[in-house]
C-alpha cells in the first residue's frame, strides 16, 4: 500500500469513487429492474446489507481522517455515529405520527405506555426532516467541538485521549440506557414507518437509501481528500508526526485538531443518520465502547492514513459477520487473530515507510530532546 | 532599563523547578538586537529548559521573559511566540518525516497560520520563490521532492535550519546544530549560521567548542540553572570557575 | 417490671389465635404421643394447617419438639414413602440416615429417592422461627438463648410472654437478658395491656434505637392512640435522627468498600499500564482467570475434600496468582514485547486477545455463570454502632489494603522492584548495567497480571463468575489508574477510594445510573484540568 | 485496490446466487424452521439453551415422521446479541432460506428489531420469553408470559398469603421492568396501597454494587409493615444482588423477594443456601410434578447428554409454541403463513405443568401461574398456583392509554390494537 499523499485524487482514489458510484447506481438498478429469478438480480437482503456497509465505510473514513492524518486515536467515534442515528431516529419516530399502536399523534409509543404526558423539549423540531438532518450533523459536531475544545486545549494526547473518549462513549451509553432520558431506553427507537413519505419497507426506498449512502460515502471521501490534500492536511500530518515542532513553527495545533475532529464527528453523524433508516433501529448498544474499538480496527486493517483502505476495512465487518454465522467462537478467534496479525504487519509497514516511526521516538512525542512537561497550565 | 529597550530578548530572575529540582535558578540574560550569542554549559545546566521557557513550552515559576521590549513571553503559548518571530531548532533534528522537503519548507513559510487560511491556501509565485531561495541556501534544491525522513542526519539538521529561515523570525534559537555532524559539515554549518546572523538575532546552544570558536561570538556559560560567566570564548575559558565546572575538581 | 404479666390475657390471646387458625382449640398436652402425633400431622394438610400445628407445638413449651421444627425449617423433615412415617433425614457426606423426630432414635440408612420432603413456605418459616425461639429461650447454651431472644423479638408473638417472663427471671447473661426484655416489650405492645405498661415497653424498645426498633414502634404508632402513640412517634423521630447520622458513616463505608473493589481491579493495571505503559485491554480477563481459578479450586474441594471449603479462597490465592501471572508472562513474551513504544497497536492487539481469552473460557467452562460459594468467615454481617458491616466486604477491604501494601514493598524494597523501576525509567542504562531487561519486562507484566488474578479471587465473592466478568471492570480500572496518575501506585489507591466514595455519596441522590455517569463526566473534566492525573510525575523523565 | 474490491463483489454475488439455487432444490424435500437465538455476545448465556431445545423438538418431530410428510430442517443463525443484526438475520431466514416459521428472540429490543421484517415478508415468529406486553402483531405469537400472567398473580400471592402491605419495585432500567412496574404501581394503588408504601428503584444493566440499594430496602422495610421486594432485575445483576441480600442478612422470612427474571438457569450460578424462601413467579418450574414434564426433562437431559441440565420457563414456552405450530400446520394442511395464522387461533396443546395451553385470538396463550420458593438445591418449590389458566393480556388494563385497546386477529376484526372506545383499529393508520 503506497503512501498516499498526492495532491490530486490518485489512482486508487479515482478507482474507489468509480466503484462506489457504480455500486450506488447498479445495485439499486439490479434490485428493482430485474426479476427475482434472474441471475443478475440483487436480493433485497444484499441491498440492505451493503447499504449498512456503506455507512460503516463512512464511519471508518471519519476515523481515518482524525487517526490516520492527525494522530488522534478516538475510541469514541461510535458515539458520534450513534448520535447522528438518534437524530434521524427521532425524526422517523415523529413521522410515525398517529400510526403508532396507541394512535397518539404526538407522543411515540414508548412514551405513551410509560405515561409521559407531553413531549420533552428536545424532541421539538424533529418532526421536520430538515431539522433532523441538520441535527444529525450538528449534535455530533457540537459534542466533538466542546469535548475537543477542552481536551485539545489541555493537551490531552495519545493514550489519555483514547481513554477519555472511551469514557465519553461509555457515559453516553449509560445515559441513553436510562428510560428517563426520553429516548426509548434500552429498546431505543424502532417501528419506523416512512421517511419523507417513502415507505421504509419498500424496496424502492431501500434502494434510494442505498444510493444516498453511496453518494454520502463518495462525498465524504471527496471532503476528506480535499482536506488532506490542502495545506491544512499537511499541517495535520505534521501534527501527527511532530506535534510540538508544529507548534513551534507557529501553528495553533489545538485549533487544527478541533477542526478536523469536529468535521470527522459530523461525518460519523451523517453515517449514523443514514444507517438508522436502513436497519430500522437505533439503541444505546451503538454507544458500546467495543463498537468504537471495532471501528478503529477496520481502519487499522484497511490501512491507517489511506482513506480508501479505511473505507474498505469497514467491509471487513461483513466477513466477520459471515463467520459469526458459522460459529461465534471461530469468528472471535479470527477477529482477535486479525488484531494480532495486524501487529506483525506493522513493522513491515513501518519499514516500507521510512521515518514513519523513527526509532526511539514515538509519534506525537517528538519535539526535540525530552523537554520537561509544560507546567503551570 | 536601557538594556530592556535595546534588547530583543530579556530574561530576568527566571526560576523553574521540577519536583524540587531547580532546572533554572534566577537566570538573567539579555540578547541584543542583531546579536549572535552562543550558550555553553555542562549537561543539566538548564540550556534546554531555558529554550523551553523562551518558546513557551515551560512556564517559569518566577521571573520575567520579555521579547522585543514589550511582549511578555510567559503569558503566551508556543504558537503565539512563534508568530512573534522566535524560531527554534531542536537538539535532535525534528522535521516532518512523512512530508517532502518542499512541504516541510512550505509549512514553515511565513504566512497566515489559521485553520481556514490553511484549508484554502494556494501557493503563490512569491512563496514559490522564497521556498526556492531557502532550498538553495540549505543546498537541498535537488532533493526537494524527497521525503524528509529519507534525508541523512546532517541534511535533516540543515532542513530544520531551512525551516527556520522560511519562518523568517527575528530571533533564532538553535540547539546543538552541529551534533552528529562530520567536521566538514560542522564548518559549513557554522558558516551558514554566521550568514544568517547577518540579518537575524541568533542564540546557539552548543557543546562543541570548535564550533563555538568557529562562530566567534560572545559566549554565555550556564551552570546549575544560572549564568556562570559571560564574554568571549577566550575570556570564559580562562575563568577558573568555568574550568572547574567543565573539568571537575 | 411494675406488674407481672397477666396469665389470663396470655391464655386468652393464645386461644384466640388458635381458634382463628384452626377453627377449634386443642387441649394442651405435652406427652410424647401427642408430640409425635402432631409431628406426623405435619406430613399432611395445607400450609395453614401446618402453621397451626407449629403454633400448638410452641405453646406446649416442650423443647423436645425443637429438633423436628428445626429440621422442618431446613427441609430435612421428610416422609418415608414406604410407611408414610415422618423422619428427620441426616446427611453425612453422601450417606443419608433416618432419625426419629421425637426420640432421636436411629432408624437406619435411607435412599433420597425413598423420601418426600415436607414443604414449607415463608409463613411457615416465620412460625417456625417464632416457635423455635420461644422453645429455646430456656436452653442451656447462651448462644441459642440469644438467637431465641432475637427470633422472639422479630416474631412479636404475645403467646411467648409467659416463657419470656420465666426466662428473664433465670437469665444470667446481661446481653441476652436485655434482648429478652426487649422481646418482651415488643410482645407486650401487641397485647391490650394497660397503657402504663405499654409506655414502659415503648421506652425499652426506643432504647434499642435501631431499624428493628423503628419497625416495631412504627407499627405501634399506627395501631394505637393517645399517649402511647405520641411517645412512639417521638421515639421514632429520635431513632431516625440518629440513624441519619449513621447513614453518612454507612455511605463512607460503602464508598470505601466500592473503592477497595476498584483498587483491586485496577492495581494490576497500575503495574502493567501505569509502570510499564502497556495499554493492556486484556487486563480484565486476568481478573476473570483468577475468578475461574477460585471456581475450579472450590469444585475440587467440593468433590474431594469438603472440610477444606473454608480455606478454599486461601488455597485459590497463590494458584490464581500463578495462573494469571503465567498467562501474563506468555502474553508479554508472545505479543507485547514486539509492541513496546507503540501504544495504539498494543491496545488493539490486547483487545483482540481479551476476546480470545473470553471465548476460551466460554469453551472450557461454558457461557453461564459459575457458582463460587462464600466461606463461613466471609458470610453474614456484624453491627458497629448503627452500621451494618458485612464480613465479605470488610475482608475485601482488608485484602485490598494488604495487596497494595505488599506491592509497595515489592516495588520499593526488593531487588526485583529496583530493577523494575530502573528498566522503566531508563531501559538502555539499566541494560548496560547488566539488568536483563527482557526478563524484567516479562516478570513485571507477570506480576501485574498475577495481582489481577488474585483480585479475581476477591471479586468472585461479590460478582458473577462468567466470561464477561473482566469486561465489566476494564473501563473502571483504566479510569482509576488515569485519574490517580499513571505510574504512581499511591495515586491509584487514592484514585480508587475517591471514586468509590464519590460514587456512593452520589448514588442515594442521583440514583445508581446517573451517579456513575456523573463520575465519568467528573473524570473526563478532571483529565482536562490535570492531563496526567492526580499525582502526575513532573519533570523530564515523563515525556521520554 | 480496484480489482480487490471487484473480486469481493463478484464473490458475494456468486455466493448469493448459489445460496438461492441450493435452497430451490432442498425446499421441496424439507420444511425449514428458523432458529434466531444469540449464540455469542451477552445474551448467549440465556439464548443458547433455547436453540438446543428447538433442535431437540425438531428432532423429536422428525422421529414422529415429520410434518405433512416432510422432514423438518432446522436453520440456525447467530444474531450475536446485536439488535440490528437480528433484523438482518431474520430477513436472511425468511427471504433467503424460506423458512416456514421462526422461533427466536429473547430481549424486547431484539423482537422490536425484527417485527417490521416479519410484517413485510409475512412470516411467523414464536417469541418464548415473558415480556412487558403492549404489543400484538399479526405475525408474532407470544408464548411467554404477559405481565398479568406473572407479575399480578405474584403480587396477589404476597398480599393475600404473606400479608405484604409495603412494596419495593426494583428493576433494571429497561422497558420490561419499567412497564411492569408501571402496571404494578397502578394495580397496587387501585387496591388501596398508599403511595408512600411503594418504593421504585432502577439500576443499570449488570449493576454489581448493591450495598446502597439493599440498605435502602432494609430501611424501607423497617417501617413496621410487612414488606416485599418485587424484582425485575435482569440477568447478571441478580447474582450480586442476592449475594448482598444474603450478606446483609435479609431473609425471606423478613423481606421476601419475588423475581420475574430468575429461573433455574440463573440460580445455577448462585449458592442458593442463604436464599431459601425467596420467590419467583413463572408459568413453569422444573420441579413441577407432571408426567409430561418428567418426560420432557428426561428427553432434554438425554439430548444434551448431561443429567444435571436444568429446564426453565422459556424452554416450556418453545415446547408449547412449537407444538402449536405443528398442530396448526397440520390443521391448515400447508405451511403458508396466512393459512397457519388463521388455523392456529384456538389450537390447544399440552403444556408441561399437566394441563393444556391454547392460542388466543390476541396471539397470546393461556397459562397457569405458579409461585415457587427457592430451595437450597437451586430448584423451586411450588407454593401456590392459580386455580385455572390465565389468558395473556396484551394491552394492560392498568395503563391508561392501553386500557381501551384489544387485539383479535380473527376475521373480520384482524386487528392488533382495536380501540373499543373509538371503535377503530388504531394500528393500521387511517
Amino acid at each position: 500500500m503506497a503512501r498516499a499523499m498526492p495532491l490530486g485524487l490518485g489512482r486508487s482514489g479515482i478507482a474507489f469513487l468509480v466503484i462506489v458510484a457504480a455500486a450506488g447506481v447498479l445495485v439499486p438498478f439490479l434490485n428493482l429492474a430485474t426479476p427475482v429469478d434472474s441471475p443478475w438480480h440483487v436480493p433485497t437482503t444484499t441491498v440492505v446489507l451493503f447499504g449498512k456497509y456503506l455507512c460503516f465505510a463512512l464511519l471508518a473514513l471519519s476515523i481515518d481522517l482524525v487517526w490516520g492524518y492527525c494522530g488522534i486515536l478516538s475510541l469514541g467515534h461510535g458515539a458520534f455515529f450513534a448520535l447522528g442515528g438518534y437524530a434521524m431516529g427521532m425524526h422517523l419516530m415523529r413521522e410515525i405520527g398517529s400510526r403508532g399502536v396507541y394512535g397518539n399523534p404526538v407522543l411515540p409509543d414508548f412514551m405513551v405506555f410509560l405515561n409521559w404526558k407531553e413531549l420533552p423539549w428536545y424532541w421539538y423540531g424533529f418532526d421536520q426532516f430538515w431539522f433532523a438532518a441538520i441535527m444529525a450533523l450538528l449534535v455530533p459536531g457540537a459534542l466533538a467541538f466542546v469535548f475537543g475544545a477542552f481536551a485539545f486545549r489541555s493537551r490531552v494526547t495519545g493514550v489519555y485521549l483514547s481513554i477519555i473518549t472511551q469514557a465519553m462513549t461509555f457515559a453516553l451509553m449509560l445515559a441513553f440506557f436510562r428510560n428517563d432520558m426520553g429516548l426509548g431506553g434500552n429498546n431505543g427507537l424502532t417501528d419506523f414507518k416512512d421517511v419523507l413519505g417513502f415507505d421504509l419497507q419498500q424496496n424502492a426506498t431501500r434502494c434510494g437509501l442505498f444510493a444516498l449512502s453511496a453518494a454520502a460515502l463518495a462525498a465524504g471521501f471527496l471532503v476528506c481528500r480535499a482536506i488532506v490534500s490542502s495545506k491544512l492536511g499537511k499541517v495535520l500530518v505534521a501534527v501527527r508526526d511532530a506535534e510540538s515542532r508544529t507548534r513551534f513553527i507557529g501553528y495553533r495545533v489545538e485549533h487544527f485538531k478541533l477542526f478536523v475532529f469536529t468535521v470527522s464527528a459530523m461525518m460519523a453523524g451523517l453515517a449514523g443518520a443514514l444507517y438508522v433508516p436502513q436497519v430500522g433501529i437505533i439503541n444505546p448498544g451503538e454507544f458500546a465502547p467495543a463498537n468504537s474499538i471495532e471501528a478503529v480496527i477496520w481502519v487499522a486493517v484497511g490501512g491507517r492514513g489511506t482513506l480508501v483502505g479505511a473505507a474498505l476495512g469497514a467491509r471487513g465487518r461483513q466477513r466477520r459477520q459471515e463467520l459469526v454465522h458459522r460459529g461465534a467462537s471461530r469468528a472471535l478467534a479470527v477477529r482477535a487473530r486479525r488484531a494480532v496479525h495486524f501487529r506483525h504487519a506493522v513493522p513491515a509497514e513501518g519499514a516500507a515507510r521510512p521515518g514513519r516511526y523513527p526509532p526511539r521516538q514515538a509519534p506525537g512525542a517528538a519535539g526535540g530532546d525530552a523537554g520537561p512537561a509544560r507546567n503551570g497550565r | 532599563m536601557t538594556e530592556l529597550v535595546n534588547s530583543l530578548l530579556y530574561l530576568d530572575g527566571v526560576t523553574v523547578s521540577f519536583d524540587g529540582f531547580r532546572a533554572l535558578n534566577n537566570l538573567s540574560m539579555v540578547v541584543a538586537r542583531g546579536e549572535m550569542r552562543a550558550i555553553i554549559g555542562p549537561n543539566g545546566a538548564g540550556k534546554t529548559t531555558m529554550m523551553d521557557v523562551i518558546t513557551g513550552k515551560t512556564r517559569p515559576d518566577k521571573g520575567d521573559v520579555l521579547f522585543d521590549g514589550s511582549h511578555d513571553l510567559t503569558k503566551l503559548d508556543e504558537a503565539a511566540i512563534a508568530e512573534l518571530g522566535i524560531g527554534r531548532k531542536f537538539q535532535r533534528p525534528t522535521v516532518f518525516d512523512s512530508h517532502t522537503v518542499l512541504d516541510n519548507i512550505l509549512l514553515a513559510l511565513k504566512g497566515p497560520r489559521g485553520v481556514f487560511a490553511s484549508l484554502f491556501a494556494r501557493l503563490t509565485g512569491d512563496e514559490r520563490d522564497r521556498i526556492d531561495t531557502v532550498l538553495a541556501t540549505i543546498r537541498l534544491t535537488d532533493r526537494r521532492h524527497e521525503l524528509a525522513g529519507r534525508l541523512s542526519h546532517g541534511q535533516k539538521q540543515w532542513l530544520e535550519i531551512g525551516m527556520l529561515l522560511a519562518q523568517d523570525p527575528a530571533l533564532l534559537l538553535v540547539d546543538e546544530p552541529a551534533a552528529g555532524m562530520t567536521d566538514a559539515e560542522t564548518a559549513e554549518t557554522a558558516a551558514l549560521l554566521r550568514r544568517i546572523a547577518e540579518t537575524h538575532s541568533v542564540v546557539v546552544v552548543e557543546h562543541d567548542m570548535t564550533f563555538v570558536r568557529d562562530l566567534g561570538v560572545r559566549v554565555t556559560v550556564l551552570h546549575e540553572g544560572s549564568v556562570l560567566a559571560e564574554g568571549s570564548l577566550d575570556q570564559v575559558s580562562a575563568d577558573d570557575r568555568v574550568i572547574e565546572v567543565y573539568l571537575g575538581r | 417490671m411494675a406488674t407481672g404479666p397477666s396469665l389470663g390475657t396470655v391464655l386468652r390471646r393464645g386461644l384466640v389465635a388458635f381458634a382463628l387458625l384452626m377453627g377449634l382449640a386443642l387441649p394442651v398436652a405435652a406427652d410424647t404421643d401427642s408430640l409425635s402425633a402432631r409431628i406426623t400431622a405435619l406430613a399432611t394438610g395445607d400450609f395453614a394447617t401446618k402453621e397451626a400445628i407449629i403454633v400448638e407445638l410452641a405453646a406446649t413449651g416442650d423443647a423436645a419438639a425443637v429438633p423436628a421444627l428445626r429440621a422442618l425449617g431446613d427441609g430435612d423433615l421428610q416422609i418415608r414413602k414406604a410407611d408414610r412415617k415422618v423422619i428427620i433425614a441426616v446427611r453425612d457426606g453422601n450417606r443419608l440416615t433416618a432419625v426419629d423426630p421425637v426420640t432421636g432414635a436411629d432408624l437406619g440408612a435411607v435412599e433420597s429417592g425413598a423420601l418426600e420432603r415436607i414443604r414449607v413456605n415463608n409463613n411457615l418459616r416465620r412460625a417456625l422461627r417464632a416457635a423455635v425461639g420461644s422453645l429455646t429461650l430456656l436452653s442451656k447454651d447462651v448462644t441459642v438463648r440469644r438467637l431465641a431472644a432475637e427470633s422472639v423479638f422479630k416474631s412479636l408473638d404475645p403467646t411467648a410472654l409467659e416463657t419470656l417472663d420465666q426466662a428473664i427471671q433465670v437469665e444470667t447473661d446481661e446481653r441476652v437478658r436485655r434482648l429478652m426484655v426487649q422481646a418482651r416489650a415488643a410482645a407486650i405492645l401487641q397485647t391490650d395491656r394497660p397503657e402504663a405498661e405499654k409506655l414502659e415497653a415503648v421506652a425499652i424498645i426506643a432504647d434499642r434505637g435501631d431499624q428493628d426498633a423503628r419497625g416495631v414502634l412504627s407499627a405501634v404508632a399506627a395501631s394505637s392512640e393517645g399517649e402511647v402513640k405520641d411517645k412512639a412517634l417521638a421515639s421514632i423521630a429520635l431513632i431516625e435522627q440518629s440513624l441519619a447520622m449513621w447513614e453518612a458513616g454507612q455511605n463512607i463505608w460503602y464508598g470505601i468498600s466500592l473503592g477497595s473493589v476498584l483498587l483491586l481491579a485496577a492495581i494490576g493495571l497500575a503495574i502493567t499500564f501505569g509502570v510499564m505503559g502497556v495499554i493492556n485491554m486484556a487486563h480484565g480477563e486476568m481478573v476473570m482467570i483468577g475468578a475461574y481459578v477460585t471456581f475450579a479450586v472450590q469444585e475440587v474441594i467440593r468433590t474431594s475434600a469438603p472440610w477444606l471449603f473454608d480455606a478454599s479462597l486461601l488455597i485459590a490465592l497463590p494458584l490464581a496468582f500463578l495462573t494469571a501471572g503465567a498467562v501474563g508472562v506468555a502474553i508479554e513474551r508472545g505479543i507485547i514485547r514486539w509492541l513496546y513504544g507503540r501504544p495504539l497497536e498494543t491496545l488493539l492487539a490486547t483487545w483482540g486477545l481479551s476476546l480470545v481469552l473470553q471465548q476460551a473460557v466460554r469453551s472450557i467452562f461454558g457461557p453461564s455463570n459459575r457458582e463460587v460459594g462464600a466461606p463461613s468467615w466471609m458470610s453474614g454481617a456484624f453491627e458497629l454502632g448503627g452500621l451494618t458491616l458485612t464480613y465479605g466486604r470488610a475482608w475485601i477491604i482488608v485484602f485490598a489494603i494488604m495487596v497494595f501494601a505488599l506491592l509497595v514493598v515489592v516495588l520499593k524494597r526488593t531487588a526485583f522492584g529496583l530493577q523494575m523501576r530502573a528498566v522503566t525509567q531508563n531501559r538502555r542504562m539499566a541494560s548496560s548495567m547488566g539488568i536483563r531487561t527482557t526478563w524484567v519486562d516479562a516478570m513485571t507484566f507477570g506480576l501485574g497480571s498475577g495481582i489481577a488474578g488474585i483480585a479475581g479471587v476477591a471479586l468472585s465473592q461479590i460478582d458473577n463468575v462468567s466470561p464477561n466478568l473482566g469486561q465489566s471492570y476494564i473501563i473502571d480500572s483504566f479510569m482509576v489508574v488515569v485519574f490517580g496518575g499513571v505510574g504512581n501506585l499511591w495515586g491509584t489507591l487514592v484514585g480508587a477510594l475517591t471514586l468509590g466514595v464519590v460514587n456512593k455519596f452520589l448514588e442515594p441522590y442521583a440514583g445508581a445510573v446517573l451517579g456513575k455517569i456523573l463520575v465519568l463526566v467528573f473524570i473526563i473534566l478532571f483529565i482536562q484540568k490535570r492531563p496526567r492525573g492526580m499525582f502526575a510525575l513532573k519533570g523530564r523523565a515523563v515525556e521520554s | 485496490m480496484k480489482t480487490h474490491f471487484q473480486n469481493r463483489l463478484a464473490a458475494a454475488a456468486i455466493a448469493a446466487g448459489t445460496l438461492l439455487g441450493a435452497q430451490a432444490v432442498s425446499a421441496q424435500e424439507t420444511i425449514k424452521v428458523g432458529i434466531l437465538h444469540s449464540l455469542s455476545g451477552t445474551m448467549a448465556i440465556s439464548e443458547t439453551t433455547l436453540k438446543d431445545v428447538m433442535l431437540m423438538l425438531i428432532e423429536q418431530q422428525n422421529a414422529k415422521g415429520g410434518l405433512l410428510g416432510k422432514k423438518l430442517e432446522a436453520v440456525v443463525v447467530d444474531p450475536a446479541s446485536n439488535w440490528p443484526l437480528f433484523a438482518e438475520k431474520a430477513r436472511e431466514l425468511i427471504a433467503g432460506e424460506k423458512v416456514a416459521a421462526v422461533f427466536g428472540c429473547w430481549t424486547s429490543v431484539s423482537r422490536k428489531s425484527v417485527l417490521p421484517v416479519f410484517e413485510e415478508l409475512n412470516s411467523l415468529l414464536f417469541y418464548p420469553v415473558q415480556y412487558e406486553g403492549e404489543e400484538s402483531q399479526r405475525n408474532v405469537f407470544y408464548t411467554g408470559a404477559a405481565p398479568n400472567q406473572q407479575a399480578i398473580p405474584a403480587v396477589d400471592y404476597l398480599r393475600d398469603v404473606e400479608g405484604v402491605t409495603r412494596w419495593v419495585l426494583a428493576g433494571t432500567d429497561y422497558v420490561y421492568p419499567r412497564t411492569t412496574n408501571k402496571i404494578l404501581e397502578t394495580y397496587l394503588k387501585d387496591s388501596g396501597v398508599p403511595a408512600e408504601d411503594i418504593m421504585i428503584n432502577y439500576t443499570p444493566f449488570g449493576h454489581s454494587d448493591w450495598q446502597t440499594i439493599v440498605a435502602e430496602i432494609k430501611k424501607f422495610g423497617s417501617a413496621g409493615k410487612k414488606t416485599a421486594v418485587v424484582s425485575t432485575i435482569n440477568g447478571d445483576a441478580n447474582v450480586p444482588f442476592y449475594k448482598e441480600l444474603a450478606n446483609q442478612g435479609i431473609k425471606a422470612e423478613d423481606i421476601p423477594v419475588v423475581a420475574f427474571s430468575v429461573g433455574e438457569e440463573e440460580l445455577a450460578g448462585i449458592d442458593t443456601g442463604p436464599l431459601v424462601g425467596h420467590l419467583a413467579a413463572w408459568n413453569y418450574f422444573m420441579s413441577v410434578e407432571a408426567p409430561e414434564n418428567a418426560e420432557f426433562i428426561k428427553a432434554w437431559q438425554a439430548f444434551t447428554k448431561n443429567d444435571k441440565r436444568v429446564s426453565n420457563d422459556p424452554m416450556e414456552a418453545h415446547y408449547i409454541g412449537f407444538n402449536m405450530w405443528v398442530k396448526a400446520v397440520e390443521k391448515a394442511g400447508t405451511i403458508d403463513p396466512d393459512a397457519v395464522i388463521d388455523a392456529i387461533v384456538g389450537v390447544a396443546v399440552p403444556n408441561l405443568t399437566g394441563g393444556y395451553s391454547a392460542m388466543m385470538p390476541n396471539h397470546h396463550i393461556t397459562k397457569p401461574v405458579l409461585i415457587g420458593e427457592i430451595q437450597g438445591n437451586g430448584q423451586f418449590d411450588v407454593v401456590w398456583k392459580t386455580s385455572g389458566l390465565v389468558v395473556g393480556d396484551e394491552w394492560s388494563d392498568f395503563l391508561p392509554d392501553s386500557k381501551p385497546l384489544i387485539a383479535d386477529w380473527r376475521k373480520p376484526m384482524s386487528c392488533g390494537n382495536f380501540n373499543t372506545v373509538t371503535g377503530k383499529c388504531g394500528g393500521k393508520g387511517t
